[in-house]
């Protein structure tokens, strides 16, 4: 057995793999197949001030290796969180952390607030790169002005780990992530889903209701591990992978580009226990390359 | 209800016409238990168009032979995959999945069980599962022709078959909600599931005729199991996941116009 | 049999399809297996105004329904295209386009007026997109004041139809095609590869010799697609769409999305007689839903 | 020479060891001219992780009866998704693709085929038409023990057959290159199929001994027919692409330091 434990930014991880937002609902989801406090770290589905009934259906179309979702943040607002979801997950063995969604600046702070009084949430993970509302973030997160400005107003209030989820549909993802890091962001999460479009050439329609959806799934992996790749040498925190995660190779190549830890998304609905695979995964490999810590492959790519 | 995920071996695969098979998967343990209108997300590999699992029915149930039925209508690459399985091989599912049909309140309450197309899977398994309970049922199947008529011998061991087709090939000609049942009879309970259009018809029916009517819900998921939240329809509380509660829903909750 | 050509900028195609750049030779390497002079235009591969070897092997990796190449614009140089390659693929019945890469915004000008001077070449396609050379313009696609000034000077010495391709790896892609519309370009086509990496987890070694490559085939085309999209809603120009078209169906969902043409890459490493199975695809599709003429499924979107 | 793409029925699927299968392919058109060295690109279908074609050697061909021979090592998905097709599916294959080894000017010189691994695959074909032409072969054939080693009937009906194994356990123990015959006998030409590492050594030896040398390289390859330029080798003329120009070099070519 080697030693999986990693800490990212103020988070202690009993091993790297986490679970991507809005892919593993409050984690319960999963508790039939898996045990999931085996894994490092669950975020949950992404929440907004208030409650959200998210788009129309169709809200799913299949891609090759991959698919397109717009689900537009369908949750039911950080107060019910609270009172409801909170209470079941923060017995959970594991770091529960919430995605924070919001469309003005008011928003993320007063929800922030109010995450922030949560003794047991040890973190956020700021999303400022949801494609599929206006209402998403992702206006904040294509821009290095405004993403430095909601993570400083965050920050002011949030004294947790504060991890800032980071947008592909951007020319230049490493600016963005010096420009959140410069703001006290303890690490940067990337890949968000790439905003993509299916059509139904018999029907002559679009897919999706909302007509563009985010891409995710293993058809993103070579843009996703090129894009944690750049970050992890632009930025001095930690940088946690995602984007295609299907099996622990993936997650190892994302960690020897840099990665800290990694996120599984998309597999999850095809494979409920891939978390658990992955984790063990790692572990084999390490002990097969004879590496003692999981440490010791991060950013450990040969160039 | 404790979900699985288990790889289930393929002891039959029967074609029933060139859009129709019928696989029967035995499991190696113990099936769990299971009711009528839940149903299972099967992963097709082998093929990048099919990256996500197929949701497909329980058609019926043997927990003697252990022994599970799907029926598969081929629409694209997964079902036709799917339909393409092998008697040894092995199919992964995640089942069982969603809610099911109600019962009855009253023992003798006269029951309509509505299906068309591939829509009469999930009423073979509440057929058996009704009659067990000893209620009686009645069967109204629709489909273009003769030959999308599907596993009417089956339904024939659980209750009364009428029968319509659009062709006049077999019952009376039309589509079911012309069936001369719905004027001379009236029902307690009607279960549907077919194509929406065809639901929507019957919801109409019901909801004029005051009878108590569920369906079953079609929709694109992605997981199955209430992890993605892509598979809402639109009811009086909102948006609600069609794979945790449903796929069976009362007419009165969905927000159809009939 | 439906109408299929099509005026794309000052082109006149057969029909819609093209041949996309660096994936079709020079055509002649297709001749054994298809017809090529059916092919509605053909791009050749990717020239600059010197000879280049191009990147070290290895130049290509696999990816979930797709592949990053790392080709980095190996050619002969403009000279060697006019007096070597120009007199045998001038007689071939169909467009022949050069795709125009460059380094310097005198390479670019030097390069187009020598090509201005073929009297049988319709068109160029300025490349100001490739990731995979410093000296392949992408430095050029990603700004729109860098776009736009290239494009007024090639615009300046070039005189017959000069179609511009864009680069996806930006933040705004429609603001970069407007910029290049401004300028005089005839029409844009797009997408160039998406900037990606692939890692060999075992051997902990990037897998290309320039580590990161461009992401192409059926993986990236939900982003094309939205691509092609918005860029069609924003500018007057007509567009060419492509990325990961495999079937007929693809290339009519890129038509619906407003592209009036497109291209086809790394399809016919899988198929070499793909495209021609497109164009009689198109046609078939035409006739199932009784449109007369390609043009009538322009932007046919029904949204 | 023109090339093809064609659909072959598969007429036999033999597993040699748990690692090599040898496909028979048979053509219902007249198989065109081919020569030894030259290749072909097999379509691997139903896999996201198989999306281009995977370069093969012709291992053999026999134009009476229409049918090529392809010997496959698994060493991924693609590999092992052909090591699996059944007798009477079809594999569609990309060929004839690339160059072919050089015949001797001399009628009575005396050659070296050196293979090792799945290497060996070129070098039945080339054995076959040397000794069509009347050449008598030397073949020397490497693997890591016994079981590594294939075809050992078939290449001796060919010429002389010599091997070598690491563990001993056929022929002597050691690497092609430090078997006896090196030493013992001088070769006016060799030619070479296999594992980089041991091509080079081969190399090295036909430099020191100024033996005429043909090696046959791999690479990863998108197209197969010099369409994408993604299979470049560094050469005494810049980057040449090793499907068109190669797969076979003379070593006089080639930058290797040897
Ligand atoms: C709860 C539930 C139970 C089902 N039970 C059965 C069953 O018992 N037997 C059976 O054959 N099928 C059943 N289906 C439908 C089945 O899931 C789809 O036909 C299947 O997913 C199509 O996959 P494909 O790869 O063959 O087709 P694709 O290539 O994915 O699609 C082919 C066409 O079918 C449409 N389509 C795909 N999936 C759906 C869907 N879920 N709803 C509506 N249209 C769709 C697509 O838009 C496309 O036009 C059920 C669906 C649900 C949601
Ligand atoms: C001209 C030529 C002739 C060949 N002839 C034969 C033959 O007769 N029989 C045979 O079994 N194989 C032959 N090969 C090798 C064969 O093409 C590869 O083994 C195959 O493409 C691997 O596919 P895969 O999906 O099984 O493995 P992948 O999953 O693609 O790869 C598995 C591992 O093999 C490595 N690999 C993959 N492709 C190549 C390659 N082309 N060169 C070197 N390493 C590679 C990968 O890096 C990876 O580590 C030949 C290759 C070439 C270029
Ligand atoms: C159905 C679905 C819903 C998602 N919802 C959210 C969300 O609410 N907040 C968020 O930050 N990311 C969301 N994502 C993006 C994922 O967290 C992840 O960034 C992306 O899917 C890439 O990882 P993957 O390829 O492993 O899925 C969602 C993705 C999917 C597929
Ligand atoms: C091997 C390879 C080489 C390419 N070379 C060029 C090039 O020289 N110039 C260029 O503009 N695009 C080049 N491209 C990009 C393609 O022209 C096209 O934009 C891209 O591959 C997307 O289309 P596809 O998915 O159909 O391949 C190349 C692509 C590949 C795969
Ligand atoms: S399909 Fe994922 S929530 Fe219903
Ligand atoms: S593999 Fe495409 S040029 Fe050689």
């Amino acid at each position: 057995m080697a030693n999986l434990n990693i800490n990212i930014g103020k988070l202690q991880l009993k091993n790297p793999v986490m679970t991507a937002s809005g892919t593993f609902g409050y984690g319960t989801e999963y508790s039939d197949f898996i045990d999931i406090s085996r894994i490092g770290g669950i975020i949950v589905k992404g929440t907004t001030l208030r409650s959200r009934q998210g788009n129309a259906y169709p809200r799913m179309a299949e891609t090759p290796s991959g698919m397109l979702n717009a689900v537009g943040l369908q949750n039911k607002g950080v107060d019910y969180f609270i009172n409801h979801i909170y209470p079941t997950v923060k017995v959970i063995d594991t770091n529960v952390i919430v995605n924070l969604s919001g469309s003005t600046l008011e928003d993320y702070i007063e929800a922030a607030e109010m995450l922030n009084d949560l003794d047991k949430l040890p973190g956020i993970e700021l999303n400022i790169s949801c494609p599929n509302v206006k209402e998403g973030g992702m206006a904040f997160g294509i821009s290095c002005l405004s993403a430095a400005e909601v993570v400083r107003e965050v920050r002011r209030v949030y004294k947790n780990d504060l991890m800032v989820k980071l947008s592909p549909n951007v020319t230049d993802i490493s600016e963005i992530a010096r420009a959140v890091e410069a703001e006290g962001a303890d690490s940067v999460s990337l890949i968000n889903t790439l905003l993509g479009m299916a059509i139904d050439s018999e029907k002559r329609k679009p897919i999706l209701s909302t007509i563009t959806g985010g891409l995710s799934g293993p058809a993103v992996k070579p843009i996703a591990l090129r894009m944690v790749w750049e970050v992890a040498k632009a930025v001095k925190i930690p940088v946690v992978g995602m984007g295609g995660i299907m099996n622990a190779a993936d997650a190892i190549e994302f960690m020897l580009a840099g990665a800290s830890g990694v996120q599984i998304g998309t597999a999850n609905f095809i494979d409920p226990t891939v978390t658990i695979k992955v984790i063990d995964g790692i572990d084999e490999y390490l002990n097969r390359h004879g590496y003692s810590s999981v440490i010791d492959i991060i950013g450990a790519l040969e160039v | 209800m404790k979900k699985f995920m288990l790889d289930l071996i393929v002891t039959k695969n029967e074609t029933l016409n060139d859009q129709y098979s019928l696989l029967i998967l035995k499991s190696p343990e113990k099936l769990p238990e299971m009711f009528p209108g839940q149903f299972a997300e099967v992963r097709v590999d082998n093929s990048p168009t099919t990256f996500l699992r197929r949701p497909i029915s329980i058609n019926y149930i043997d927990y003697e032979t252990n022994e599970l039925w799907l029926l598969i209508q081929i629409v694209g690459e997964g079902t036709l995959k799917m339909c393409q399985v092998k008697v040894g091989e092995t199919l992964n599912l995640l089942f069982p999945l969603g809610n099911s049909f109600s019962l009855p309140n009253q023992k003798n309450a006269k029951l309509l069980l509505i299906g068309g197309g591939v829509g009469i899977a999930p009423l073979l398994f509440l057929g058996a599962y009704l009659k067990d309970k000893d209620f009686e049922c009645n069967f109204l199947l629709g489909g273009r022709s003769k030959d999308n008529l599907l596993q009417l011998r089956e339904f024939e061991q659980f209750g009364n078959v009428f029968t319509t087709t659009e062709d006049g090939s077999h019952g009376e000609r039309g589509f079911v909600t012309q069936h001369s049942l719905l004027k001379d009879s009236n029902f307690d309970y009607i279960y549907t599931c077919g194509p929406t259009p065809m639901m929507k018809a019957v919801a109409s029916y019901a909801a004029k005729t005051n009878t108590f009517c569920e369906v079953s819900l079609e929709n694109t998921m992605a997981c199955g199991f209430g992890a993605c939240l892509c598979c809402v329809t639109d009811t009086t509380e909102g948006h609600v996941c069609v794979c945790t509660e449903g796929p069976v829903f009362n007419i009165t909750k969905l927000k159809w116009q009939i």
